[in-house]
Order: C-alpha cells, then structure tokens, then sequence
C-alpha cells in the first residue's frame, strides 16, 4: 500500500513463496512414506500448518494489513483453540476411561 | 471520564468548530457507496476507508469460517482419535496422485491470485491484472475437473459409504464419510471463489478503471486464499495418512 | 427548549429547535411494496424484520399455548404422543432461531445501530438486506417442515435419533436452521465493521451507549460461534439425507461429539439472548432513573466479558451424559466465573436507581421486571453448575423454568421494554400508556404464575418432553397452565393496542422520553438519512445531569400530556 | 435437616445417600439465592419508592470515588460466593464418581421404549429393578437405539445410556419401597412413557426373590433366535457343510488357539469371537469368519453369548422360546406391574420394533 508496486516488486514478494509452498508440499509427500510413527502426523500437520501461515501472510498480505484485520484473523484462531481444547479434552479424557 | 462516568466539563474535547449541517456529498465521488459519502472525509480517505471496511467485513467472514471449517476439522481429530487404524487403513484408499496435484494446482491459483490482488492497484498493471485473475479461476476449475476423475475413481472403487463398501472395518465408513463430506463443501466454496474471481476478470475487462478502485477485488481474493488454506490443511489429513508402513 | 438540551453532548442542533422544512421520513420515501421489498434502509430493514419476528413468536407461542393445553391434565387427552412432541420442537426451534436469537438485534439493533453512534447506514447496506431474505428464507423453511409433517427431535437435534431414527422432516427443518444461520452471521458481520468504522466524529469507544457495546459483543458471538452450528447441521444433514456415516454409533460414530459441536454454538447463543436484552435494560434505566449509569466501564467490561467467558461453559449441557468427570469439573468451574458479569451487571442497574427521579412509564416497568426475573434466572442457572444438583434436576421442569426465566421473564420483558421505549421514534406514534402499564403488570404476574411451579415440579422429578406424565405433578401443572392463559392475553395486548396506534396514536415529539442519546437527536420517525446535518459527538453517554449535581428535575414528558398537547 | 424447614410435599422422596447430599447442597443454595434475590428486589423496590418521580428524598451527587470501591467490593464477594458453591458442589460430587468396590453390578440396556436390566447374577426385569437397601449398586449404562437417560428421581441419579457406549454410576438405596424410574433423554415418540420401577428391598427379601428368579432365560432364546437368523447357524450348525467349530459345550472350556496359544472361553472371548474374529483363530479352522462388528447391537452379542452360554452350560437343548415372557415374580398381571404410575400408558413389554427409518 506504501509505494506503487511494480511487476518487479510483486514477482519478488510472491514467487518465493510459492517455490517455498511447493517445496514444503513435496516434502510432506516423501515424509509421509517415512514410517516415523506419531511423527508422521505431526510432522504432516505442522507442515500445513507453515503452508497455511504462508499463504495467510505475504499472499493474502496480512504482514501488510492494518491492525483491525490482523486482530481479528487473531482472533478466529483463538476461538479455534477454545473449541478444540476442551473438546478434546473430553474425547481424551473418555478414551483413557476406556 | 470520572469513577462515576458522570461528565465533567474539564474532561470534555474541546469542542471542534462546528461544522455546517453541509449538504451531503453523495455526488462528489461516484464509488463512493451509502453509508461511506458522508463520514467527513476527503473523496480519497473516504474511498480508502470504504476499502478498509471492505475488506475488514471480509476478514471477519474469513474468521468466521476458521470456526466453520475448525469444527470440521475437530470432527476429524476425534474421529482419527477414536479409530486410528481404521482411519489409516481407510486413508491409504484415496488416490495420492490426483490430491497432490490438485494441492500443487491450489498453491499455485493462491500465487496468482496474490499478484493479482497486488497489481490491482496498479492501473498500468491491468492486462497482468486481468491475466492473473483468469488463470486463477482456470486452475481452480481444473482442480474441480481433476477432483471430478478422482470421485469417479472412488465410486468405481466402492469407496461410498453404504453397502458394499470395499474395507470390512466399519469405521473406515467414518473417514469416508468425512472424505466426501469435507471435499464436496470445499468443492462448493471453490466453486464460489470461481465465480467471484471470473466475475471480477469480466468487470475489470469491460469497466477499465473497476480493477483499481473497486473494494470487491482485494475482498474475493482474500476468500480466494482462504479456500486454499482449507485445501492445505485438508490434503494430509486426506492423503497423507497412513502411508508409511 | 429546556436547558439540558443545550448542554447535550453532541454538536447537532435539535430538530424540536429547527424551522419548519424538515426532510420527510424514511416511512414516507416510497410506498410500495417494492421499496420495502428492495431496500436498504437499515430502518425499513428492521422494519421488516420487526414482522417477521411477530409472525414466529405467535407461531411458537400458539405451539406453547398447544403444549400447555395438553398438560392441564396428566393423561393424553388434546394430542398423541407425535404430535405433542412436533409441538414443543417447533416451539423450541421456532422461539429459539426464528425469535429470540434475532428479535432485538436484527430489529432494535438494525434501527438504533446507526442512529446511536451518528452514521448513515450500517457499513454494508445490500448484505443488511440479504440477511433479511435469508432469515426469511429460512423461516420459510421451517414452516415446509412444519406443513411436511413437523419435527419431533426437540430443538436440540441430538443424535443419533435426529439422524437415523425419526422420521420426520429433520432435513428441511435443519437446512432452515441452517440458512436462518448464515443471516445472523451476516447480521454480525455487518455490526461489526459498522461500530469500527462508522463512529461518527468525538464517539469514542468508551462513549458508545451500552445498548451499541450490546450489540457489538452479541455480533462477536454471532460470528464465530454460528459457524459451528452451520457446519453441525450440515453433518446431520449429510448423515441424514445422503446416508454419509457420521455420528451414528452403529458405525462407529460419536454422538457425544454432536453434542460439544450443538452446545458450543448453542451456549454462547444464549448470550445471543440476553446481551442484547441487557443493553436495552441499560439504556431504559438510565432514561426513567434520569442518573448516568452508575459504573459505565464496569458494565462495558462485563459485557466484553460475558461474549468471551460464555465460550468456554458449554459442557455444562452434558454432565450427565457420560462425559469425562474431569471434563464436567472444569465446566462446572467456568460456568460459576461467567455469572460473575452478570452480577457486576444487576448491582450495577440496582445502584444506577439510587437517588435518581424514577418514573414509572411503561418501559421501566418491564426493566423492573426484568431485575428480578433476571436475578431468579441466572440464580437458578447456578444450581444447574453445580454437578449434583444438576444429575438430579437435568432434563427436568426445572431447567424448562430456568430458561424460561431468563429468555422470556428477562429477554422478551427487555424486547417489550425496548419495543415501548422506541416506539414513538420507530413510528412516529404514541402509545397509549395505561394499557402498557396494565399490560406490563399482567405479564409479569401471568410469567411467575406460569414458570415458578415448574421449579417445584422440576425438582420433584418431573422430566420435560412428557406428552403424559405422573398424577401427583398435576397441580403443578394446572398453576402453570392457568398462568399460560393469563400470559397469553398479556401478550395478545400489545398486538392489539400498539397496531391500533399507528393509526390513531398521538404524534410523537422528537424527544418524547427526554433521553440523551444521538436517536433522539433527530425526527421522529427519522428521516432516510437520519440526522439533519453532520453529527460529532462531545462528551460521554448518559448526560443526564451534570457532573457533581442532582439529577435534573427534567422528567420524560408523559405520552398522555402529549397527546393533548 | 430440610425435613424441618420444608414441607414434605414440596420435597422429592429421598432414598439413596446420594439423595441427602444433594437436598442438603440444594437447600443450601436456595438460602443463598433467596437471600440475593431479597437483597436485590428489596434494594430496587426502596429505591424505586423513596426516589420515585417528584418524591422528596435527597438527591446529592455521589461522592466519585464509590463506584469503583463498590464494583471491586461485589465483583469479589459475588466470586468468593460462587466460588464457595462451585467448591462444595464439586467435592460433593469427586465423592460420588467412584463406586466401592463390593457393588452389586446391574447391566442396563435401553432401547425404544423399555428398559432392560440384568444384574450380574443373572437376574433379568423389565422396566423394573430389584435392589437390596444399604448396599452399593454400580450401574452400567447401554442403548441399542438412541440416547436414552436412566433417571430414578427418589436417588437423585441420572445417567445416559448411549448407544456405542458403556456409561457408568452407582446408588446405595437408603429405604425399602418402589420408586419412579423414567427416561429424561427424549428418544421418540413414548419417550414419556418409558417408565419403570426400582424396588428396594430388605436384603432377605432380595435374597429369596434372587433365588425365584430363572437364570438368563429371556437372553439365551433371543440369543438362539439371533443364531439362525444372522447366519451363525449356517456354518456352526452340527450340520453345516463348511468347517467350522461345533459351539455346543464350549462355555468355560480351555481351548487350544491357532499359533499354540490356549484360552478360557468366557464372555469377553466369545465378544472377541464374534466381533473380530480374525484375532483368535481357534486352532485347526481356516479364518473364514467374517466380522460382526457393526452388524450385531452390543444387546445382541450379549444374547448371542447367553445363548452360547447356556449351550455350554446345562443341558444340551434349550427350552424353546415364549413361555415366561416376564422373568419378574412380582404379583400381578403384566398390566399391573410394568410401568403402572401411567395411566393409560401401554405395557411397554412388547414395543414395536423402532428401525432406522428413511426420512425426508
Ligand atoms: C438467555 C438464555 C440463558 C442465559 C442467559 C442462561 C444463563 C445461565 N445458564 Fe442456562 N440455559 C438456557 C438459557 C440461558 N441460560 C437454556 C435455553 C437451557 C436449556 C437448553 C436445553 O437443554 O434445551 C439452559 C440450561 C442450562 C444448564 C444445563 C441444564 C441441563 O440441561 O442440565 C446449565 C448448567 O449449568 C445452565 C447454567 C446457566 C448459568 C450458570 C447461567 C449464567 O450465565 C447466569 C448468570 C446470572 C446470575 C447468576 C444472576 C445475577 C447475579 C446476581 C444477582 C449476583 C448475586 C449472586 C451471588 C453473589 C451468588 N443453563
Ligand atoms: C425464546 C424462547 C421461548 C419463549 C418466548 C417461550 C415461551 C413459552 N414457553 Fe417455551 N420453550 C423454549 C423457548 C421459549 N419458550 C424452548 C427452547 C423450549 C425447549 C424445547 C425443547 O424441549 O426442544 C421450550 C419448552 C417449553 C415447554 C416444555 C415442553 C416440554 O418439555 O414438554 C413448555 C411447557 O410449559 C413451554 C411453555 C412456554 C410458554 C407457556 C411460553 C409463553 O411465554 C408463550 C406466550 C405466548 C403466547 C401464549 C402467544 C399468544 C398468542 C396466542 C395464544 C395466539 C394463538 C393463536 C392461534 C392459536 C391461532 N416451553
Ligand atoms: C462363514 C462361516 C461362519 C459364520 C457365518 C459364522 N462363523 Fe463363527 N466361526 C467360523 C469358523 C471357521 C471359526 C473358527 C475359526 C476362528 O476362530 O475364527 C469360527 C469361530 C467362532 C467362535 C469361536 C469358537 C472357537 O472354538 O474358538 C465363536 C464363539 C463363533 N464362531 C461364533 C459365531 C457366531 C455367534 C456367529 C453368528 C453371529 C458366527 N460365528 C458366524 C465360521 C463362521
Ligand atoms: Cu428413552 Cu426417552
Ligand atoms: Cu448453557
């Protein structure tokens, strides 16, 4: 928003991130064949996880955007985290009952 | 304010001279919409706050649907929880080709419609602007034609819950029934991007100067990152599981 | 004028103070159907929900008025079992997303929103008129249900009997709730952008009326609570209409999870309910008290706090539902910390009454009422946190008067109040004022008649969604009924007299109440654009008097003295 | 103590330990919210009288520093209340959660419109429930259908029966006399009249109602209808042309397992046998038996190995179905018996059957 981007400038904000995209999405394909037992689903997930924080940050410019947006992408997370918490918590806690 | 929340004159604003009931600017800048012409401001600030506010009430949507699909995916995580073989063993039966060219598809329609939201703002950069928007939506079309032979692989494959299902463990039903479920509603949200992001190419193509001003472009592309997100997170939680071993 | 107004807190002349000249008002800028039907206005839009809100609440309250009938006695004499179990799912689904969960934002709020903080129009006029087609369109959808055969799965759609097991219009009522869901998101969507961006000039977070910070933490749980209950339905729907295996336990699926995913939404959406009826017993009380409201930051906290700290108890639904004890401890435990705020707030309405000049129009009345159908509400809310209690009464009579106190002795008493208050600025009329006073007493009484017993016979063991029901709760269930019918009339009063207003009522000054506030700062009815010049605002809310002096002895001006004047 | 404050017909019999302790828990929260909601009507009316409109009483402004002494003081004092409450509620409750371990052990299934209970000595009822007074009973939930909750109002004790699930809690009955047993979990449509009762006994009078009571009947002639019509006959039948092990005689037995590993049938085995046939192969036998899981309802095993049980255990043949429909002794008529409190409500001994149905 500051100064008037030129091709140049967009091409060297965005096409990085994509070759990091693609690059994490082929490493998460050979990992997934690796028998890494529990890791292989965290190891999974945290790479979406990058994947998507990558494509939240420079593609959809949250880095740029005003605090309001930021806060309230923030904030969509937090909720989130209230929900799966204490689910999971239950579904845990009743899977160890048995 | 005091303890009390009474007012006191000393904490007052001091009062701004008061402006003239003036007339109401609706004329003065033509973009500008109802409730955004009259704050005040000049045409320019009012315009980019309009934009602010558009593409706030976009990311207020987008948090929204965080909890939308969050719920699904929590779904999932009991499910994967509560029945991990089942889910492995069913897992292995999606086809890991055709999810991971299609993942490959999505980050690559997110890059393009990320430099399009930028050039956008451009208006020397329109044609690029105009390009970019179109490949978006194409490759978000081919994801939906790709998914299309991989339901029909599925299908041909008893992967429909129901009877005859392939795999005996009945849970394995669980994983597919989110498989279908979660895949057709991303396809639906895809299928909206699609149509927002052609509808924006075709404005853009017939009104020059739309693509620069117009809050609705950084707002559809904003969605338009979103559903890839929702891709990125579904796709090893689809295809990823089970593999080793 | 009085000297008050000259000291009003905003830079905008007073229409009562103008020449004559004044635009026309937003009801007299077109007439046909079709500039109702395509506008968007968020005034004519609360409007038109304000009647769709009246059509569903005496549907839901007919089905109540069914259900009452047939427990006068305890045998099935009126209804079979199937249908008596179609009545009180419609009432529930019906009351719960079609009126309550709208009734004050989408109409109070949609008209007061912009008129409160000095803007033009909410931040996103066309998808304000969107929602309205989707809450109708939604509407519409439950009532094919209804036509289709009814539902009979209790409003709270739990599974498997939902998905596998009965065999009623489930789908078509679900994607109701469903469409009707996406309007509230809407609904929320567009308050919040229009409190962050719309404000007019000087209106500072901390000078917002409460009834607009109302409006701003229910839309918060609008948004990112709604979503969930989307995404619920949708799975019951693919279960059910597709046969995708989701929560049915013959294939492995959780039904417990169905119920973390409904009560996620639907216990942050009771706070849908009563936020917004808080806001409005704010502003009430602060008007016929004639005192600012005592602790205005505390109540704003608490508000803040109720939207996010209602997020965290909805475990408090499944305590016996074979959830893990240690789960049910920490929901029980969060449970007590959210009815903190609330008790911040009723102390605070309890001292803003404190040396004021109270008046005892029709308004207050339903806010004093609300004070202690509130208070009996959320204390009994609080026997239902506490585990034991709650093994004992869960699903009994008990928890039906517990919601009822507080959804309709405090929600719908605060739409009433709210619905008096606003009146005169929505329509430009006034009411005749000793039929609401009688009106507002009568419910009152007919609500305790009808409600208190059913505490008694709830902790005697009578479980809810009984068609039939042991003999010895009976008497208990005459009292309730009687008070039912009592109750009924109660509401079929304001119908009557508030219709027959709009014809033939007094012409409303601008400022009939004598309140502050920006809405009073213009015409009554306003006009399309709302204010007659550009507004700023110089000082807090609630200027009744001036600081570290008595309450004015400004008293509202009483309609009847209108309408002779 | 609330006997002496409340009248009795204000109070729900109690009869289980459970019961005290929750009337006491609830009296006492109804003192603490009576004396708030007098405090807070009692304010609002006298501030309403003495500063009604025009009304003479003084009006100076408040000092400014209250209101914020005022809020802290009763934003405390209201979490030092709650907190109380929360923490004698909840001790109240870690007590109850675990069952001593003597309990007598009842199995409880539900389903679409009755009860089913089977205590571990092998007594079945119907819509009924015999217990000694004074001794712990440990209940474990179940449902073949939908979610269904076991409530028995005199206890203070609610449970859900979930269908996939086992759900658990326990009573200790503190009177002897028949008490309400209802379901508080809606399933359908005679969800109100999915009535029964618990009958609290002298634990003499149990004893000699316990020896009355036939063994596991009931189940082992469900169990033997399920085994021709599901198909179990059709290899295990004495006739079958496809190899597969005779069951008739194999309860308690030893038996030697494919891979030189042995095993006690017992009802977890044949559960297993049933249910993932592919991890016990009996030794000498191709693994041909397909799983069951997800096909028979967890009542349903349960009849199936009743059924196999009493293969093993008596005589050879069973007797054949339908003679004592009711394994209850209590005197009367079904009519009388079952779940009487109703009036006009049908004897739910014979529900129609309530299939997964295809609905719109
Ligand atoms: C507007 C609606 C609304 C509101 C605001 C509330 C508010 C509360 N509710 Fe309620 N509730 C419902 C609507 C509502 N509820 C509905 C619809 C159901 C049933 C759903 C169904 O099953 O169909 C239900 C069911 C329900 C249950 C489950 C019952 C069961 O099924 O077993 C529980 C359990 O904890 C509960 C608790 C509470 C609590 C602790 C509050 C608190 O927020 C209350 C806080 C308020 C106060 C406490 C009063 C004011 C305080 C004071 C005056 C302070 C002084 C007090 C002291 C110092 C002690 N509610
Ligand atoms: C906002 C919510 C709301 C409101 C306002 C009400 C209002 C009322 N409710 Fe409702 N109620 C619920 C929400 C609400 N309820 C919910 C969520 C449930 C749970 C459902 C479930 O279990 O799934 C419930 C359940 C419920 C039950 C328990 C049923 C059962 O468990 O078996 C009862 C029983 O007395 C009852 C009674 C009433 C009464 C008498 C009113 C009265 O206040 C209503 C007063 C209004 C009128 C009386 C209308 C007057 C108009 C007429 C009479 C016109 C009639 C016109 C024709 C016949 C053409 N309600
Ligand atoms: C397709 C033929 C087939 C059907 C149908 C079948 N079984 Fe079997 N069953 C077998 C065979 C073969 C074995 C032995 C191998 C093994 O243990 O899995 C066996 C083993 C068993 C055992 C363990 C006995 C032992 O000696 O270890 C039990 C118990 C049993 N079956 C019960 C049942 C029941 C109950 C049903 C019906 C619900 C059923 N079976 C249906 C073929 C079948
Ligand atoms: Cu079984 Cu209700
Ligand atoms: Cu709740």
């Amino acid at each position: 928003m500051s100064e008037a981007p030129t091709l140049r400038s967009i091409l060297l904000r965005t096409v990085p991130v994509w070759l990091g995209l693609v690059a994490l999405l082929a490493v998460s394909v050979l990992l997934a064949y690796r028998p890494l037992g529990p890791w292989n689903a965290a190891l999974a997930f945290g790479i979406a996880g990058t994947q998507a924080l990558l494509v939240a940050v420079p593609f959809m410019r949250l880095d740029t955007a005003n605090a309001l947006d930021r806060l309230t992408a923030a904030c969509g997370l937090f909720w989130l985290a209230i929900l799966f918490t204490l689910t999971l918590a239950d579904v845990f806690a009743r899977l160890a009952e048995g | 304010m005091t303890a009390t929340g009474e007012p006191s004159p000393a904490l007052r604003e001091p009062s701004p001279p008061l402006r003239e009931p003036a007339p109401l600017l609706r004329e003065s800048a033509p973009s500008l919409r109802e409730p955004w012409h009259d704050l005040g401001f000049a045409p320019a600030d009012a315009l980019a706050r309009q934009r602010a506010g558009a593409s706030f009430g976009m990311w207020i949507f987008i948090a929204s649907e965080v909890l939308f699909f969050g719920a699904l995916f929590l779904f999932y995580a009991a499910l994967r929880a509560e029945h991990p073989e089942a889910v492995a063993a069913a897992a292995r039966e999606t086809n890991i080709v055709y999810g991971t060219a299609n993942t490959a598809l999505l980050l690559t329609s997110g890059l393009l419609a990320a430099i399009a939201a930028r050039a956008a703002e451009v208006p020397a950069l329109r044609r690029l602007v105009l390009v970019c928007l179109l490949l978006t939506a194409g490759l978000g079309l081919a994801f939906l034609i790709v998914k299309g032979f991989e339901y029909r692989e599925d299908i041909r494959e008893n992967l429909v819950p129901g009877p005859g299902f392939k795999l005996a463990d009945r849970p394995t039903q669980l994983f597919f029934g989110f498989y279908w479920f979660a895949t057709a509603v991303h396809g639906i949200h895809l299928a909206i991007g699609i149509g927002l992001v052609t509808r924006l190419a075709w404005k853009g193509w017939r009104a020059p100067d739309f693509l620069a001003t117009s809050p609705q472009v950084e707002v559809a592309l904003l969605y338009w990152g979103f559903v890839d997100m929702v891709w990125i997170v579904l796709y090893p939680a689809l295809y990823l599981v089970g593999r080793a071993g | 004028m009085s000297p008050h107004i000259a000291q009003s807190p905003t830079a905008l002349a007073d229409p009562d103070e103008l020449a004559l000249g004044l635009p026309e008002s937003y009801l007299a800028a077109g007439h046909t159907l079709g500039s109702w039907l395509t506008t968007t206005d968020h005034k004519r839009i609360a409007i038109l929900y304000g009647l769709s809100i009246t059509l569903f609440f005496f549907l839901g309250g007919a089905a109540a008025t069914a259900v009452r009938l047939e427990l006068f006695t305890p045998e099935a004499d009126f209804v079979g079992s199937d249908t008596y179990n179609k009545l009180f799912t419609l009432h529930g689904v019906i009351m719960v997303w079609f009126f309550l969960i709208p009734s004050i934002p989408t109409t109070f709020g949609n008209f007061l929103l912009p008129l409160m903080i000095g803007a033009r129009d909410l931040a996103f006029p066309k998808l304000n008129l969107v929602s309205w087609y989707l809450n109708l369109g939604g509407g519409l959808l439950a009532a094919v249900a209804v036509l289709a055969g009814g539902i009979d799965t209790g409003w709270t759609f739990y599974v498997p009997y939902a998905t596998v097991f009965s065999d009623t219009a489930v789908s078509v009522a679900v994607l109701g709730v469903f469409v009707a869901g996406f309007s509230t998101i809407a609904t929320g969507v567009n308050f919040i952008a229009t409190v962050h961006l719309l404000r007019a000039p000087g209106m500072t977070w901390f000078r917002l009326p409460l009834f607009v910070w109302a409006m701003y933490t229910t839309s918060l749980i609008f948004v990112l609570a709604t979503p969930v209950l989307a995404l619920t339905l949708l799975l019951v729907l693919a279960e059910r209409a597709f046969g995708l295996p989701i929560f049915d336990p013959a294939r492995g699926g959780d039904p417990i999870l169905f119920q973390h995913l409904f009560w996620f939404y639907s216990h942050p959406a009771v706070y849908i309910m009563i936020l917004p009826a808080m806001g409005v017993i704010s502003e009430v009380i602060t008007c016929f008290s004639r005192r600012v409201v005592f602790g205005y930051t505390f109540m704003v906290y608490a508000l803040v706090a109720i939207a996010v700290i209602g997020f965290f108890t909805w475990g408090h639904h499944m305590f016996t539902s074979g959830m893990s004890p240690y789960a049910a401890l920490l929901f029980s435990f969060l449970s007590f910390i959210v009815a903190v705020p609330s008790a911040i707030k009723v102390f605070n309405w309890t001292a803003t009454l404190y040396r004021g000049q109270i008046g005892f129009e029709s308004p207050m009345l339903y806010a004093l009422g609300f004070l202690g159908l509130f208070t009996v509400g959320g204390l009994t809310g609080l026997f239902l946190a506490s585990i034991p209690i709650d093994v004992h009464v869960q699903d009994t009579y008990f928890v039906v008067a517990h919601f009822h106190y507080i959804m309709v002795g405090a929600s719908v008493s605060a739409y009433f109040a709210g619905l008096h208050l606003w009146w005169p600025k929505i329509t430009g009329r006034m009411y005749p004022e000793t039929w609401a006073k009688f009106a507002a007493i009568l419910m009152f009484f007919g609500f305790n008649l009808t409600f208190f017993p059913q505490f008694i016979a709830g902790y005697l063991g009578m479980p809810r969604r009984y068609h039939v029901y042991p003999p010895e709760f009976q008497v208990w269930n005459v009292l309730s009924s009687s008070g039912a019918a009592v109750l009924a009339v109660a509401y079929l009063m304001p119908l009557g007299y508030l219709t027959w207003s709009v014809f033939f009522g007094a012409r409303a000054r601008n400022d009939p109440w004598n309140a502050t506030g920006l809405e009073w700062r213009t015409t009554s009815p306003p006009p399309r654009d709302n204010f007659l010049g550009r507004v700023a605002v110089l000082g807090p809310p609630y200027d009744y008097h001036p600081a570290g002096s008595p309450p004015t002895q400004d008293q509202p001006h009483l309609p009847t003295q209108e309408s002779q004047a | 103590m609330m006997q002496r404050f409340v009248p009795a017909w204000l109070m729900p019999e109690a009869a289980s330990t459970q019961a005290a302790k929750v009337d006491a828990i609830f009296f006492g929260l109804t003192v603490i919210s009576a004396a708030i909601v007098l405090v807070v009507v009692g304010l609002v009316v006298t501030f309403a009288i003495r500063f009604r409109r025009g009304s003479k009483a003084d009006r100076g402004a408040l000092p400014s520093v209250v209101s914020r002494e005022f809020e802290i003081g009763w934003t405390a004092a209201t979490l030092f209340v709650f907190l109380f409450i929360f923490w004698w509620a909840a001790s109240a409750e870690i007590g109850a959660y675990t069952p001593p371990k003597d309990a007598i052990e009842i199995h409880v299934v539900a389903n679409q419109w009755m009860w089913k209970t089977q205590a571990s000595n092998g007594a079945r009822e119907i819509n009924e429930l015999h217990v000694p007074v004074g001794a712990p009973v440990r209940l474990m939930l179940t449902s073949q259908d939908v979610i269904h909750s076991f409530y028995i109002p005199a206890f203070r004790l609610k449970r859900d029966a979930v269908p996939g699930r086992q759900t658990e809690t326990w009573f200790q009955a503190t009177k002897t006399g028949t008490f309400h047993l209802m379901c508080t979990e809606f399933c359908g449509t005679d969800h109100s009249r999915m009535l029964g009762r618990v009958i609290v006994m002298e634990p003499q009078d149990y004893a000699a109602w316990l020896s009355a009571q036939p063994e596991g009947d009931d189940l082992a002639h469900a169990g033997e209808r399920l085994f021709t019509e599901r198909g179990c006959a059709g290899c295990h039948a004495p006739g079958s042309t496809i190899h597969a092990p005779d069951l008739a005689g194999l309860w308690g037995k030893t038996i030697p397992l494919e891979g030189g590993r042995t095993v006690t049938v017992d009802a977890a085995y044949i559960r297993d046998s049933i249910l993932q046939p592919a991890r016990d192969i009996a030794a000498g036998y191709a693994p041909i038996m397909p799983s069951y899981a997800g096909l028979l309802t967890d009542g349903e095993v349960q009849e199936l190995t009743a059924y196999l049980r009493a293969l093993g255990a008596g005589p050879r043949t069973v007797r054949s179905p339908g003679v004592p429909p009711l394994s209850s002794r209590v005197p009367g008529s079904a009519r009388e018996r079952s779940p009487a409190m109703v009036p006009g409500a049908p004897v739910a001994d014979t529900p129609a059957p309530a299939g997964p149905a295809v609905g719109p």
